[in-house]
Parts: C-alpha cells; sequence; structure tokens
C-alpha cells in the first residue's frame, strides 16, 4: 500500500474513530464540548490529509474481500483515488470541518448530551461521505450512499421533539428510499449481466465493448434514479426543502454542499457507462433542466429564507445534471465544486442571520446590513456567485454548464437554464434586499456572529472569490469554449434579474401583490408546490396506509378467520353431538339397535 | 317341515323382544323384552341343533337359559334399587346422567 | 476428553443442567434461579465461540466437523449422531447469543421464576439439538422438546391482546377467546405439532425408503430416493417446517404467538424457532431430495414472496407493538425462504445469514418491547409518544434494529437481503427481486413509522407517561450484546459467510444448480 | 403347570377372599382388599413366567401367545385397578370389601377364560361371566341414585348386546355346523348368508363391549357415577379382553379371507374416532371427559383391527398396552385429586403444578401419552397403528387419525392447563394414599418405559400375532 492509500484511509479513519470513541465512550459524548473539539479534531485531520493527497496528485486503488465466495469473493471493499475523487474529498472535508467548527458557536445553547450526539452524527457523516467519495466500487458506493442517507435522516430529526422535524426526517428518508430502490436494482441487475461491482473492471468492459448495450439503458436507469433521489431531482426533489427542518449548519453541510451532490458524484463516477446509454444521458439533461427551472420558479415565493436556499439548491443541481446529461461532465462537476463553496457559506451566513434575529421569515427581518456587516458582506458576496456574476466562482461554472449544454445541443433545456438565470439572480437578491437593506425591522438585538461563526464565514467567501480569481486571471474556466456570447448573455440575464429585484422589493416601485396577480395562476401553483407534496401524501395514505389496512384486515379476519371459523365449529359439532348423550336408557338402546342396522346395511352394502 | 319356519319364528321373536325393548317405558317392560330376544336364541339353537343333529346346540342353549336367569335376576335386583332410591322404574325418567 | 468430539454436546446440555439445577437446588431463590440460568447459557455460549474458533473452513476439510456418535437403538438404526456444519455452527452460536441475551432481558420475571427459566432452558437444549443432530429420528425428538414447553411458557407467564371479534368470523374468534394468552399458546402448540406430525411421516417414509436401517442423515444423502417420493416427501417436510417458519398462509400462529409470549421466549422463539423451520428445509428438504425440491421451489419462492409483501403491509397496519414486531418476522422469514427457494450460491448463503441476522434483530426487538411495555404498561402505539427524551438508550437501540430490519448497510440485515436479491435475480425466477425489494422499502415505512411515533415527536398529554426509566445493569447486557453483534456481522460479514459457503456450495453442488 | 393354571389360581384367591367375607368381621373385612391384591400380583408374577403353548386345532381353552400376553396385561391392569380400590373411603368399601373384591376377581375370571376360549359356548359363557359383575359393581354404592341409575343404564344396554350377540351366535353354529372356532374359520372360506348374519350380529354384540360407536353410550354415565378406581380398570381390562376376542373369532385362523370385515370395522373405526373426539371437547368432567377419550382411543384401535395384518393386530395389542398405562393413570390421579378437593370437575385440578407438583407431572405425561406425543408410549401405539394401516392402504383412515390427534391434543391441553397454567383455589399439598400412590408410579413408569424403550414390546406383539394369521 502506498502513501497514497495510507493518506486516504487516514482520511476516512480519522472521522471513525472520532464516531466510534463518542459512540461508546458515553461520557465523553455527553461532555459535549469535549466531543466537539474531538470531531473537529478529526475531520481537521482528514482535511491535511485530503489536502495533501490532492496536492500530490496520485492515484491509487485498493480492494479487500468483503463477501466471500466459492472461487473468489463476490464483492470487495477498497478506495479509489483518482483526480475527481481527490478534490471532491477535499470539498468534503473542507466543508465539514468548517460547519463542525461553526456548529460549535451555532448550537451554544444545547445541552452537553444533545451536543454530543449532533458531533456522533456529524462525524459518522463524514465517514460516510468520505467512503462514498473514495469508493471502489458501486456496492460500497451504496452502502455509503444509505449511510450518508442515514445521517441526514438523524440530522433532520435533531431535534426530534419537534413535530415537523420528525416528519421532515422520515420523508426525506422515505423519499430518497425510493430512488434507492432504483439503485439496488440497478446494481443487481448491472452484477447479473457483468458479473462485478468494481467501476475498473466495468469501465473496462464497456471500453471493449464486453458489456452487451442492449438492455444496458434500463439498468443505467435505474441507477440513474438513486441520484434523482438523492440530489433531488424532479420529481423526488420535495424532500429537500422540507430537510430544512434540521439545524442550519447541516443543510449547509449535507443539504447543500456535499451529500445532495452525491448523485451529481454518481452519474461523474459511472459516467463511462452512461455513455454506453445517450438516451438516458438526454433524460438525464432533460430532467436536470427542467428541476432548476421548476425550483427556481418555486423559489420565488418562498418567505423562510433558508427555502429559498433549498430550492436554489435544488435548481443548482438541476444545472449540474443537465450538464452531465449535455455531455459536459468537466462543467457539471465544476459546477458542483463551486456551488458547494458558495452555498454552504449562504447557508451559514443565513444561520448566522437566523441565529441572530431567531426567525426563518424574511418578511420578519431588514436592514440587517448596518447591524452585522461582516454577514452581510460575506452573504452578497455568496449571492452574487450564485447568481453567477462576474469575477465570481459561479461565473465560470455556470457559464461551463450552459456552453457545456449548448454544445451537447440540448436547446430546450438550455433556453430554461438561461431562464433560471435570471429567476436565481432574482430571487436570491429578493432575499438580499428584503433581509439585509429592505425596510422591515427585525426585532431584538442583531450582532455579528462570534468568531468561531464568523472564521468559516470568512473562510468560505474567501474561496469563493479566490476561485474566481483565480480563473479570472487564467482567462475564462477550462470549460469555458463555448460560444462567446453566451457569458454576456447569462451576466445580463443575472443583472436583469438583480435590477428587477432592486426595483421590486428595495425601490418598491413594483409591489410583489401586483406581480403575484399578473402571474395569478403561476403564483397559485408554486404556492401550493404544483401539488406535488399533496400528491405524493394521497399515495401514501391512500395507497400504502389504506392497503395495509386492508391486507391487515384480510390477514385477522380472513386467514386467521378461517382458522378460527375451523377451531370453533368443531367445537359446535362436538357440543350438538353430545346432545344425543340424552341420559335416558331407551335411547342408549335405540343407540344399539340403531348400530345394529348400521351393520346389518354396511355389510350388505354392493 | 323344514327349518326355516323356526328361524322366521325366532326372527319374530327377536322381534318383538328388540320391539319391546326400545318402546316399553317401565323397566320390567324393558326386562320383558329382553327376555324374549334370548329365547329366539334359544329357538335358533335347538332348531340348528334338532337339524344338524348335533347335541352342542342343546347344550349352549342350556347355558343361555341359565344366563338368562342370572341376568334377569340382576336385573330385577338392580330395578328394586332404583324404585328403593328413586321411587320409580319408569326407564325414561333416570336421566340425571347426560351430556 | 476430546473437546472437539464434546463440545457441541456440551454446548446442547449445559442449559438442561442448568435446568436440572434450578429444578433441584434453587427452590424458591429467584436470584439463584437467574445465576444459574445465566452461568448455564455463558457456558453454551463460550463453547460455541470456541467451537466456531475451531471451525476448520477449508475446502478440503470435513463438511460435518465435531463429529460424534453414540448408538441409541441398533436395531432400528437410532444413534444419536451430532455434528455441525457451516450452517449448523451459525445458528448454534445464533441461538447461544440469543438466550444468553434472553436470560438478562427477562431478569425481572418474578412470578414462578424457577419453572419459567427451568423450561425456557429446556427448550433451548431442544434448538441447539435440532440444529447438531444428524440423526433424523433424534433430530426429531429435539425437535419436539423445543415446541412443547411453549404451551406452558406462554400459557403461565404470557399477556394477553384485546382484539375486536368482527366480521364474517366474528362469533368464531369470541368463542376462541382470539387475544388471550390461552388462546395464543393452544393456537401455536396445535400448529406447531400438527407440522411435527408431518416432519414425522416425511422423516419414516425416507427411512423407510432408504431400507429402514438408519435414521443417519450421512448415510441416507447417499441413497437416491425415487422422484415421485421425493416429490410428496419435500411438501411434507415444506409444509410441517413451514409452518414453524411461518410461510402464508400458515403463519397465522406466529403473530398471537409473539405477542402473547413473554419477553424472552418471544426473543428466543422468533429469533431462533422459526429458523428451525427453515433449516428444516433446507437441511432435510433440499439436502436429501434434490428432485423433490427442483419440483417445489417455485412454489416456495412465490410463496415467499408474497411472505415478504404481505407481511410487511400487515406489519404497517397494526397498532400493537408487538403484533408489528411480530409481523415483521413474518415478513422476513419470506426472505430466508426466498434466498433458499433461489438455489444460487449468493441466494442461500443470504438465506441462512438472514437466518442469523433476524434471529439477532428480533430477538433485540422483543427484547426492547418487553422494557418498552415493563415501563409504560402499553403497547398500544398510538398512545405513545417522545420516549425518546426518556429513554434515550432503548430508543437507540430500537432505532438499530429497526434500521437493520429495513436493510440499512453496516447492519447485518443489509447483507442478507442484497445477497439474497443477487441470487433471486440470478435464479431462474428473476421476477422474485422485485417483491423482495419492496418488501425493505415497506419495512422502511413501518418501521421509520414507529420509531417517530414511540420515540419521537412530544410526549402526549395526559401524564400517563412521565419520567419513565431507561434499561437498567442486567437488560443493558442484552441490548449492547445483540447490537454489537448486528454492527459487527454488519460491517464484516465474512465472518460468518465464510463458514457458511463451505456448508452451501457442497448443498448446491448436490442439487446440481452450480454453474 | 397345566393352561389352567392362572384360572386355577385365581379360583382359589376367589376362595378365599369369600372366606374372609363369611368369617371377618365388619372392619376387619378390609383385609380382602389386601388378600386379592397380593394374589393379583403373585398371579402376575405367575404369568410372566409361564410359557405359551402352541394351540392344537380342536382345543377349545389354549394358552397360545396371545391368550398369555392378554392374561399378563389383564392381571397387571386388575393389580393397578385393587391398589386403586384399596385408597377407596367410603365405608361401603370396608363393610362389603370381599363383596366388592369377590366380584372384580369373578370379572377377571371371565376375561381370563375369555382370552383362551376358542369355543363359541365356552366364550358366550366366559363373555357373560365378565359382564354381569361389572353391572353389580358399577352400582356398587346402591345408596347413591347414580350410582344405580349409571348400573340400569349398564345392565340394560350389556345384555340387549349380549342377547344380540347370542343370536349372532346361534348363526354362527348354525351355519358352521360346529361351536369350534377352528370349524367357523373353516366355514368362513365359503360364508353364506347365515354364517355373515351371525358375524355381524356378533360384531355388534362385541361393539357393546368395546364401547364402540353407537354402542358406546352406557360408557360416559357408568364412568361418571362409578368409583373411579373401578372405572379405571373398567375402561381399559374388558376392553382388552373384548379385543382379544374379536382376534379370535375374526381373524385366527382366517387367513386371507379377513378382507371381508375391512370395510365395515374401518366404517366404525372412522365414527367412533370421530365422534369420541368431538364429544369429549365439551366436557368439563374429568371423567366423563377420559370417557370420551377413550371411546376415541377404541377408535383408533379399530383402525389397527381394519388393518386385518398381523402388524395391525400386533399394533392394537401394543395400544392397549400403552392405552391401559396411560388411561388408568389418568384416571386415578383424578380419583387422588378427587379425595382431596370431593370434585372430579375440571376446576378441581387448579394449580395441581403447585400443591403437588409430582402428582401433576405424572398426569402430564399420561395425558401426553394419551395424545400421542414422543417419549410416552402413547407415541408410539398412534405411530404404529397409523403405519399399520397405511401398510394396509387405509390412507384415509391414517388421514383422519392424523387430524383428530391434533383435536385430542385440544382438550388433552384443556385438561393440563387448569393443572400448570391457572391459580390455586387452595393452597398446601394434596394427600395421597400409598397404595394409589404406588399404582400412579406403576402406571408413569409404564407410560415413560413403553415410551423410552418400546423396542422388545413391539418385537413381542409382533410375534404373538403373527401366530394369528
Amino acid at each position: 500500500m502506498n502513501d497514497a492509500g495510507t493518506l486516504a484511509l487516514a482520511a476516512l479513519g480519522l472521522p471513525l474513530c472520532a464516531f466510534v470513541l463518542l459512540a461508546v465512550v458515553a461520557p465523553l459524548r455527553r461532555a459535549g464540548k469535549a466531543a466537539g473539539a474531538l470531531g473537529i479534531a478529526a475531520i481537521g485531520g482528514a482535511l491535511v490529509a485530503a489536502l495533501v493527497l490532492w496536492r500530490s496528485g496520485q492515484g491509487v486503488e485498493l480492494a479487500w474481500s468483503w463477501l466471500p465466495a466459492e472461487g473468489g469473493p463476490m464483492a470487495t471493499v477498497g478506495i479509489l483515488v483518482d483526480p475527481v475523487a481527490a478534490v471532491m474529498l477535499v470539498l468534503v472535508a473542507l466543508v465539514s470541518f468548517l460547519v463542525q467548527l461553526y456548529s460549535l458557536g451555532y448550537l451554544e445553547h444545547e445541552t452537553g448530551p444533545a451536543l454530543g450526539r449532533y458531533y456522533a452524527y456529524h462525524s459518522l457523516f463524514a465517514v460516510s461521505m468520505i467512503g462514498l467519495v473514495l469508493a471502489g466500487n458501486f456496492l460500497q458506493m451504496f452502502i455509503f450512499w444509505e449511510l450518508v442517507g442515514l445521517c441526514s435522516y438523524l440530522l433532520i430529526g435533531f431535534w426530534y421533539d419537534k413535530p415537523e422535524a420528525a416528519r421532515a426526517a422520515v420523508k426525506a428518508f422515505w423519499t430518497t428510499k425510493v430512488g434507492d430502490l432504483g439503485f439496488i436494482i440497478g446494481i443487481v441487475l448491472l452484477w447479473g449481466r457483468a458479473g462485478t461491482f468494481t467501476f475498473s473492471e466495468l469501465f473496462k468492459m464497456a471500453g471493449d465493448g464486453t458489456l452487451a448495450p442492449d438492455g444496458l439503458g434500463l439498468v443505467m436507469f435505474l441507477i440513474y434514479l438513486g441520484a434523482v433521489g438523492k440530489s433531488a431531482q424532479f420529481p423526488l426533489h420535495v424532500w429537500l426543502p422540507d430537510a430544512m427542518e434540521g439545524p442550519t449548519p447541516v443543510s449547509a453541510l449535507i443539504h447543500a454542499a456535499t451529500m445532495v451532490a452525491a448523485g451529481v458524484y454518481l452519474v461523474t463516477r459511472a459516467y463511462p457507462l452512461f455513455l454506453l446509454t445517450p438516451d438516458v444521458l438526454a433524460l438525464i439533461g432533460w430532467v436536470g433542466a427542467f428541476t432548476a427551472l421548476l425550483a427556481a420558479v418555486l423559489g420565488l415565493v418562498q418567505a423562510d429564507i433558508k427555502r429559498v436556499l433549498a430550492y436554489s439548491t435544488v435548481s443548482q443541481l438541476g444545472y449540474m445534471m443537465a450538464a452531465l446529461g449535455a455531455g459536459a461532465l468537466g462543467a457539471g462537476f465544476f459546477h458542483l465544486l463551486t456551488h458547494g463553496l458558495f452555498k454552504a457559506l449562504l447557508f451559514l451566513g443565513a444561520g448566522a442571520v437566523i441565529h441572530a434575529v431567531g426567525t426563518n421569515d424574511v418578511w420578519r427581518m431588514g436592514r440587517l446590513g448596518g447591524a452585522m456587516p461582516q454577514t452581510a458582506i460575506v452573504f452578497l458576496v455568496g449571492t452574487l456567485a450564485l447568481a453567477g456574476i462576474w469575477p465570481l466562482a459561479g461565473f465560470f461554472s455556470k457559464d461551463a454548464v450552459l456552453a457545456g449544454v449548448w454544445e451537447g445541443g440540448l436547446t430546450v433545456p438550455f433556453l430554461m437554464l438561461a431562464l433560471t438565470v435570471f429567476l436565481t439572480a432574482f430571487y436570491m437578491f429578493r432575499v438580499v434586499f428584503l433581509v439585509f437593506f429592505g425596510a422591515g425591522r427585525a426585532e431584538g438585538h442583531p450582532h455579528d456572529p462570534p468568531v468561531s461563526m464568523s472564521l468559516p464565514l470568512w473562510t468560505l467567501a474567501g474561496l469563493t472569490v479566490g476561485v474566481g480569481g483565480y480563473f479570472a486571471l487564467r482567462g475564462g474556466g477550462q470549460e469555458g469554449h463555448g460560444p462567446g456570447w453566451i457569458p454576456w448573455v447569462s451576466s445580463a440575464l443575472a443583472v436583469a434579474g438583480i435590477v428587477c429585484a432592486w426595483v421590486t422589493y428595495q425601490k418598491q416601485a413594483v409591489s410583489a401583490e401586483t406581480l403575484a396577480r399578473i402571474f395569478a395562476p403561476l403564483y397559485t401553483a408554486a404556492q401550493r408546490k404544483f401539488w406535488l407534496d399533496d400528491f405524493y401524501g394521497a399515495v401514501y395514505r391512500g395507497g400504502f396506509l389504506a392497503l395495509s389496512r386492508l391486507v391487515g384486515w384480510v390477514d385477522r379476519y380472513l386467514v386467521d378467520g378461517l382458522v378460527n371459523w375451523a377451531s370453533a365449529w368443531t367445537l359446535r359439532v362436538g357440543d350438538r353431538l353430545r346432545r344425543i348423550q340424552t341420559g335416558r336408557a331407551q335411547d342408549y338402546l335405540y343407540g344399539v339397535a340403531f348400530g345394529l342396522l348400521l351393520v346389518i346395511v354396511w355389510s350388505y352394502w354392493p | 317341515m323344514g327349518l326355516q319356519p323356526y328361524l322366521l319364528l325366532a326372527a319374530c321373536l327377536f322381534a318383538i323382544g328388540l320391539f319391546g325393548v326400545l318402546t316399553r317405558r317401565n323397566a320390567i317392560g324393558i326386562l320383558l323384552g329382553i327376555e324374549l330376544m334370548l329365547n329366539a336364541v334359544n329357538v335358533n339353537l335347538v332348531a340348528f341343533a334338532r337339524y344338524a343333529a348335533d347335541p352342542a346346540g342343546l347344550i349352549f342353549a342350556l347355558f343361555t337359559i341359565s344366563i338368562t336367569v342370572a341376568e334377569v335376576a340382576l336385573g330385577l335386583a338392580i330395578v328394586i334399587l332404583i324404585f328403593r332410591v328413586r321411587r320409580t322404574v319408569e326407564a325414561d325418567r333416570l336421566d340425571l346422567l347426560k351430556g | 476428553m476430546d473437546l472437539n468430539v464434546w463440545i457441541l454436546s456440551l454446548i446442547t446440555w449445559m442449559p438442561f443442567v442448568g435446568a436440572l439445577l434450578i429444578m433441584f437446588t434453587a427452590r424458591h431463590r429467584p436470584r439463584a434461579v437467574r445465576l444459574i440460568a445465566a452461568v448455564a447459557t455463558g457456558i453454551s455460549l463460550l463453547l460455541s465461540l470456541v467451537a466456531y474458533a475451531r471451525f476448520d473452513g477449508d475446502v478440503d476439510a470435513a463438511r460435518f466437523q465435531f463429529y460424534q456418535k453414540v448408538a441409541l437403538v441398533p436395531p432400528l438404526g437410532i444413534s444419536y449422531e451430532v455434528g455441525a456444519d457451516g450452517i449448523g455452527l451459525v445458528l448454534v452460536l445464533l441461538t447461544a447469543i440469543i438466550i444468553f441475551a434472553g436470560v438478562f432481558a427477562s431478569w425481572t420475571v418474578e412470578t414462578r421464576s424457577q419453572e419459567f427459566y427451568a423450561l425456557l432452558l429446556v427448550l433451548v437444549t431442544g434448538v441447539f439439538g435440532v440444529f447438531v443432530s444428524l440423526d433424523l429420528f433424534v433430530f426429531f425428538l429435539f425437535y419436539e422438546l423445543a415446541v412443547l414447553p411453549m404451551y406452558l411458557l406462554i400459557g403461565i407467564w404470557g399477556s394477553s391482546a384485546q382484539i375486536r371479534p368482527r366480521g364474517l368470523f366474528g362469533w368464531a374468534m369470541r368463542e376462541t377467546g382470539v387475544g388471550s394468552k390461552e388462546y395464543a399458546a393452544m393456537k401455536l402448540t396445535l400448529y406447531l405439532l400438527l407440522g411435527s406430525a408431518f416432519i414425522l411421516v416425511g422423516i419414516l417414509a425416507l427411512y423407510m425408503a432408504a431400507g429402514g436401517a438408519s435414521f443417519s442423515f450421512l448415510e441416507m444423502e447417499g441413497v437416491a430416493f425415487d422422484p415421485v417420493l421425493q416429490r410428496w416427501v419435500f411438501l411434507l417436510f415444506y409444509v410441517g417446517f413451514g409452518i414453524l417458519a411461518g410461510i402464508w398462509p400458515l403463519h397465522t400462529w406466529s403473530p398471537d404467538g409473539h405477542a402473547s409470549a413473554p419477553t424472552a421466549v418471544s426473543m428466543l422463539h422468533a429469533g431462533v424457532l422459526m429458523k428451525l423451520g427453515a433449516y428444516g428445509v433446507v437441511r432435510l428438504g433440499m439436502g436429501l431430495l434434490p428432485e423433490g425440491t427442483h419440483d417445489w421451489v417455485p412454489l416456495v419462492g412465490t410463496i415467499a414472496t408474497i411472505n415478504i409483501v404481505y407481511g410487511a403491509l400487515s406489519a404497517m397496519a397494526q397498532t400493537d407493538l408487538k403484533y408489528v414486531i411480530a409481523y415483521s418476522s413474518v415478513s422476513h422469514m419470506g426472505i430466508v425462504l426466498l434466498g433458499a427457494a433461489t438455489l444460487t450460491e449468493a441466494g442461500l448463503n443470504g438465506s441462512v445469514f438472514q437466518m442469523f441476522a433476524h434471529g439477532i434483530m428480533t430477538g433485540l426487538f422483543f427484547a426492547l418491547v418487553g422494557l418498552v411495555y415493563e415501563k409504560a404498561h402499553s403497547r398500544e402505539i398510538f398512545r405513545m409518544g417522545g420516549f425518546g427524551r426518556m429513554m434515550p438508550g432503548i430508543a437507540t437501540a430500537f432505532t438499530i434494529g429497526g434500521l437493520s430490519s429495513l436493510g440499512l448497510p453496516a447492519t447485518a440485515g443489509f447483507v442478507a437481503e442484497f445477497l439474497t436479491f443477487l441470487g433471486a435475480w440470478r435464479s431462474a425466477h428473476s421476477w422474485w427481486l422485485f417483491p423482495a425489494v419492496a418488501g425493505t422499502f415497506l419495512t422502511a415505512i413501518y418501521v421509520l413509522r414507529v420509531v417517530k411515533q414511540i420515540f419521537w415527536g412530544a410526549v402526549p398529554a395526559g401524564g400517563e407517561f412521565h419520567d419513565l426509566p431507561d434499561a437498567r445493569g442486567p437488560e443493558w447486557v442484552a441490548l449492547v450484546l445483540l447490537i454489537f453483534v448486528i454492527v459487527l456481522f454488519g460491517v464484516a460479514p465474512g465472518i460468518a459467510l465464510g463458514p457458511i459457503d463451505t456448508a452451501t456450495v457442497p448443498l448446491l453442488a448436490r442439487l446440481g444448480a452450480l454453474p | 403347570m397345566s393352561a389352567l393354571g392362572l384360572e386355577l389360581g385365581l379360583s382359589t384367591l376367589m376362595l378365599g377372599v369369600f372366606v374372609v367375607g363369611v368369617v371377618a368381621r365388619d372392619d376387619a373385612r378390609r383385609i380382602a382388599g389386601m388378600i386379592s391384591a397380593i394374589g393379583v400380583l403373585a398371579l402376575a408374577v405367575g404369568s410372566f413366567l409361564l410359557e405359551p403353548a402352541p394351540a392344537a386345532p380342536g382345543d377349545a381353552f389354549v394358552l397360545d401367545g396371545l391368550a398369555l400376553f392378554a392374561k399378563q396385561l389383564l392381571l397387571v391392569a386388575t393389580f393397578i385397578g385393587i391398589l386403586g380400590s384399596l385408597s377407596l373411603t367410603d365405608p361401603a368399601f370396608r363393610r362389603r370389601a370381599p363383596e366388592y373384591y369377590l366380584l372384580l376377581l369373578a370379572s377377571l375370571l371371565g376375561m381370563l377364560v375369555l382370552v383362551s376360549a376358542r369355543e363359541l359356548i365356552l366364550l358366550f359363557v366366559a363373555f357373560e361371566l365378565m359382564s354381569i359383575p361389572l353391572y353389580v359393581l358399577s352400582g356398587f354404592l346402591k345408596r347413591e341414585s347414580v350410582a344405580v341409575e349409571a348400573a340400569l343404564k349398564f345392565f340394560l344396554v350389556g345384555t340387549v348386546s349380549s342377547a344380540i350377540l347370542a343370536y349372532g351366535l346361534s348363526f354362527v353354529y348354525g351355519a358352521a355346523g360346529t361351536t369350534a372356532l377352528a370349524g367357523v374359520a373353516r366355514a368362513l372360506g365359503a360364508p353364506g348368508p347365515l354364517l355373515l348374519v351371525g358375524m355381524f350380529l356378533v360384531l355388534a354384540g362385541f361393539g357393546f363391549k368395546i364401547a364402540a360407536f353407537p354402542f358406546h353410550m352406557w360408557v360416559p354415565d357408568t364412568y361418571e357415577a362409578a368409583s373411579t378406581p373401578f372405572v379405571a380398570w373398567l375402561s381399559v381390562a374388558p376392553k382388552a379382553a373384548g379385543f382379544v376376542a374379536i382376534f379370535r373369532v375374526y381373524l385366527e385362523g382366517v387367513g386371507d379371507r379377513v378382507a371381508l370385515w375391512i370395510p365395515i370395522v374401518a366404517g366404525l373405526a372412522a365414527i367412533t374416532m370421530t365422534a369420541g373426539n368431538l364429544m369429549a371437547l365439551p366436557q368439563r368432567n374429568s371423567k366423563r371427559l377420559l370417557a370420551y377419550s377413550g371411546i376415541a382411543h377404541i377408535g383408533y384401535m379399530l383402525v389397527g383391527l381394519a388393518a386385518v395384518s398381523a402388524s395391525g393386530t400386533a399394533m392394537v395389542l401394543f395400544y392397549l398396552v400403552a392405552y391401559v398405562f396411560g388411561n388408568m393413570g389418568a384416571f386415578l390421579i383424578v380419583e387422588a385429586v378427587a379425595q382431596a378437593e370431593g370434585s372430579v370437575h375440571l376446576d378441581a385440578l387448579r394449580g395441581l403444578a403447585e400443591r403437588a407438583p409430582l402428582l401433576a407431572l405424572a398426569m402430564l405425561l399420561s395425558l401426553l401419552s394419551l395424545g400421542g406425543i414422543p417419549f410416552v408410549a402413547g407415541f408410539w401405539a398412534k405411530l404404529y397403528v397409523f403405519w399399520a394401516a397405511a401398510q394396509a392402504g387405509l390412507y384415509g383412515l391414517v388421514l383422519l387419525g392424523a387430524i383428530l390427534t391434533v383435536v385430542a391434543l385440544f382438550y388433552y391441553l384443556m385438561l393440563a392447563r387448569p393443572m400448570y397454567i391457572d391459580a390455586p383455589r387452595r393452597s398446601g399439598p394434596i394427600p395421597v394414599s400409598p397404595p394409589l400412590a404406588l399404582a400412579i408410579l406403576i402406571c408413569t413408569l409404564g407410560v415413560v418405559g413403553v415410551g423410552v424403550y418400546p423396542k422388545p414390546l413391539v418385537e413381542l406383539t409382533l410375534r404373538v400375532a403373527n401366530a394369528l394369521f
């Protein structure tokens, strides 16, 4: 095992040790702050390892037998480090580290045990996410895939005695599970035809055409379903907004930067296989674009600052998927990375605001720009990046995506995405104006967060600017080989969105109500989330629960009923039969005579 | 005269006896019915013995008669006991035990 | 004496010795009773670990190890013949773990604890015996020994549930007293004895067909039985053992039985005895009757899929916590039989692994349900809520058990289910895969629903559940042990799959099902 | 020692008891019981020393394997019954002890002769000698109205049946032209209508004695009213004798024509099993319940008889042994409880496991044996009977029997339930008089012994039965 392997294992192992310690050593867990320190230290170590690994730029593939079987293991576990994995690893470790650091301040009012639990979950998440990134085969990827899902479930439900939190957690688990069903079936089918889970072997087979393409479409589509669930693509995006019931740092880490990007990462990983099935790729592209647009529209009408960010996350994930679908692998992944940075930044900023104001409702905030300037600045940076303004990171990645989609020849999706650019800028600046400048007045005495919270904010802000500047100096992203007009168009749309937002919410020249009236049908539809949640609710209650009640009734009152009927019937017959025992001697003599008759009749029967 | 008439006679006796046993409510009556049935046996035995010219049948008949006597004696004894404790000999009033 | 020869007998009879000690020495001394029970089962557990460590996993090693044979009735060819292959080994370990945990989980049994533990230990001896005995006749005797004490265990120490007699057969339910513990005990006993009658007929048929010289499994393996006979005998075994394995539609004894039984008994019964049925199908049915197996696997697998989905849906419909768990067992036994029916290496390994995984998991579940019931005095799911605050330990354990049962990776349940999926897809009836996968989704729905309802959310008003205590000393032993096993075997399944594979591969080779 | 040795010994024993009855004053008469117990025990031991003598065709009285086996069984059963009777507390059993035991022994004498009789007249006489004392014994407590009522019913049904039997025998005699069973068997080679009528009437007569449905109706009432130890004996001994007589008349020497009886015996077996088991279900009186279960067991034995094969016969004999121990044990334990609780209702058994664990265990074993659970005698009995029937191709009967076994287990468990599950009404141990305890012990040992190691008994019965064919 070379040092790259060692580093990767260290990145995986440190959080694991932290988690095991926190899980087993109860006193340490109950200590709260100490637990936090441990978790942060572990993930910090992982971050260092990740950085070194990334800089060293060397790859490695290791595998150990996991499911023994006759003639060689049926499945292995191992690690696969290549440039993609390395940079993803850095992102995950970095954001995790910053978020855990941030949480120390954010959750200062939590009790010791609760905080310990929180950090145990976080460490487990770090393990799972890193394991997912380093996975060398589909099975292992699925394993950690489910584990990150578990962590998301646990962390959404961190305040488990809040009914909404409980409901949101379960909803998230079930919705993603739907996608995972497809994923696991896909894996099984793929194994059925290829006999292996390992990426490298599969890619080799894909390369030399030993993997029969006929019917592969279904398999890849099923695997893609997993990504649909995790990366909140339409129609399974409904869980992500509700997931905002969890603590804000959790939303920043899991539901913005890392876990939800796992779907994109999955598609990136398995790209050689997807290339064999162009129609599935096209589907991915279309669904991605549509998701982006849909989520943007939904983002317009949210009053909850975190929900706005959640929908923007869905929307941006749509971008990435669209890029992948269009064949622009690099663009999609690039956007994943930059988005991870500035979306985490935005969430943490929002967290700072919420921490200060004590509400999520943008309408009950305002003029915070003066009260908490640092937060305002970093949030603005993030917003500009998200809107795609030069020279911030978002600009380059977004343009890369647009260019890639255009190149990929998906015109309609391209238009959708372009429109989304405008909408994104609009709804993001709506928030900015309402929260930091707008007319409203926030109660309480808002103030900038403590250093443990502001430090991560500045770090992320710096990175956002830095990455952007880096590409700006290098003169455009490495993916910027689209037609020259694309950056101008997108920038124009973004600026237009900002202006509209300014007009509407800052100058209030156009009142929001009139806009709502103009787009009345769309507005109500968006308010009702396009009735998708209602539909799923109906399926759950009217489908599963009703069916289960039916089956339960059948089991208790028919299947079991028959058994009871048989036994009760036997008892009754016995009771009837004993009535012939009248107690009168003569009837007994009749019995004898009857028996005599019986014997005679029987004997002379033909 | 052949064997059949005797057998028929015996059959009639047996049937009448059985009828009596099944219909008489009075325990004594039932005893009489039983008596008839057993006599049918004797008729049979004697007839067979006569036609097979085999003494065994006659011996059998003698045994049957003696056993009949014993049974009827016992029966009467039981009936008397019943009358003593229950003040009735109506067979169908004796149904303390049933079910 | 050579430990390798005696170890299985020691494991098997140690609980029996414990029972005798309890009956004759510890009269009216509950503490001593528990101590003896714990020690006896502990010794069995240790020895089974030793056996596990000593098991020789080489390909060329003997299939049945720790072999011991003592002639009992030579003229009839009955002998006390024990040995364990990978499957038996794993299941012996399972039994040892479950009963050891069970003793601690039912630490608080006060009424007639002497008889309780004695019967429990006798029962366990029967279970061990079934898993290790290689003589079909002794196998059957152990089987009966494992079934009979159930009646008393449930009848005396059980608890009743409220079930409203309704519907077409309402009068029948009223007359049979559905829901009462006596009803449950009677139903369970009669069902299982009926099943054992089928098994006995099957065994005797094979005995006669093999020439009536010996009941030895190994010798019968050598016999090639007439295909027609095989067909009917396999059916006998399938129905007979299947009743115990809870196959649809003969499963209805199990929810009532498990719901009414005391904690340790539910643990043992759902955790081990149902496996005993599946084990019988695999060992006797598939092991001795290749043609019969091929004739019937389509039925076996299809009914197994029914079990999975039907059981999960029924579990979802229950409002009584114990019934939920009981029905989940019905559903998971479907996975076991499905894996076996696939006749593939992956599937059969998955089946055996699921026997183990589900045994531990459901044992944990019933232990927890017992604790919750003991503290909250309620099993009505929808009257509880917010227990997570008051009993975090129990909540955590319950969540872990639930995750394992919905097949979350890194728990034992996932490995079993995944292997079964692979097998199902590779089998002759690949559509079996889809109901199986759907089953895991339904499981996710009802398990998380229950967790959310009981442990999350707010404590219901009315203050009947305030400051309930968390699990205490001895109870922790059970919980921690079981959780540890679940995670260990989920993370490193090789520990169990190694031995299992050495047993399943020859079996499949006999069935001609290896590529 | 001549073939009549046992009978002679028994007669002398009866003489002794009679003398006691004449000379002893009222309370001293109890020793009659002791004497008969010891005497019967001696005879039983003697019977095991005897060697069976192969029968010559013409013999009217034989001591072949079947007869000897039956005599041993009857003597053991009687010994157990007498031991049980020694514990009876009612003053009548003290004052009139000699009478009681004299009648018992007389009936036993009838049985001993019956199982050896191979001649119609002897058969009939022995049959009556066995029956008549039973009527008296069942009404022995002549002050109790139920006892006398039971006696009357028993008597009426019994005499009518024996009239039918005699009528049938007369036909058999007439058709065969001889009273020797060997001749009858020969005549069965080409059976005329008369002979068949006779045989079927005789079967009806025996049906009463073995209490097959619908000739069983006297059973529950008599069992309920008569004193329990006597009932325990009554429930097994006459039936054993009856079965042996049936073997003699219908199977011995008949050879392959026995197929004639299959349908009718099978029919009787089916309805007897069904009716017995079903009617036992609703019973709440232990003695009645056991009475009906006994009827059901007769049905199972008839299954073995319907197999009309050597193995079938052997298995019926085996079943008889298991049945003797199991049934007598159950009845005697009910008696033991009744002596303490003064009731034979199921509730009298409540909490027995706590008050008298050993007694409860013995009862449980007897019940399991009757229910046909492994480790105890009844398991093998049912198994072998079904095995024989299956060999004879009577799969329908086997299936019915197997299903009804589950029904039977239901009410046996209903009997076990109060003992183990319900809480006791009263606390404190249950006193059991030594002889009764000894009797129960013998039964339990028999049940367990035969259950654990049935092989020698199986071989013995097979040897005995093979001689008949």
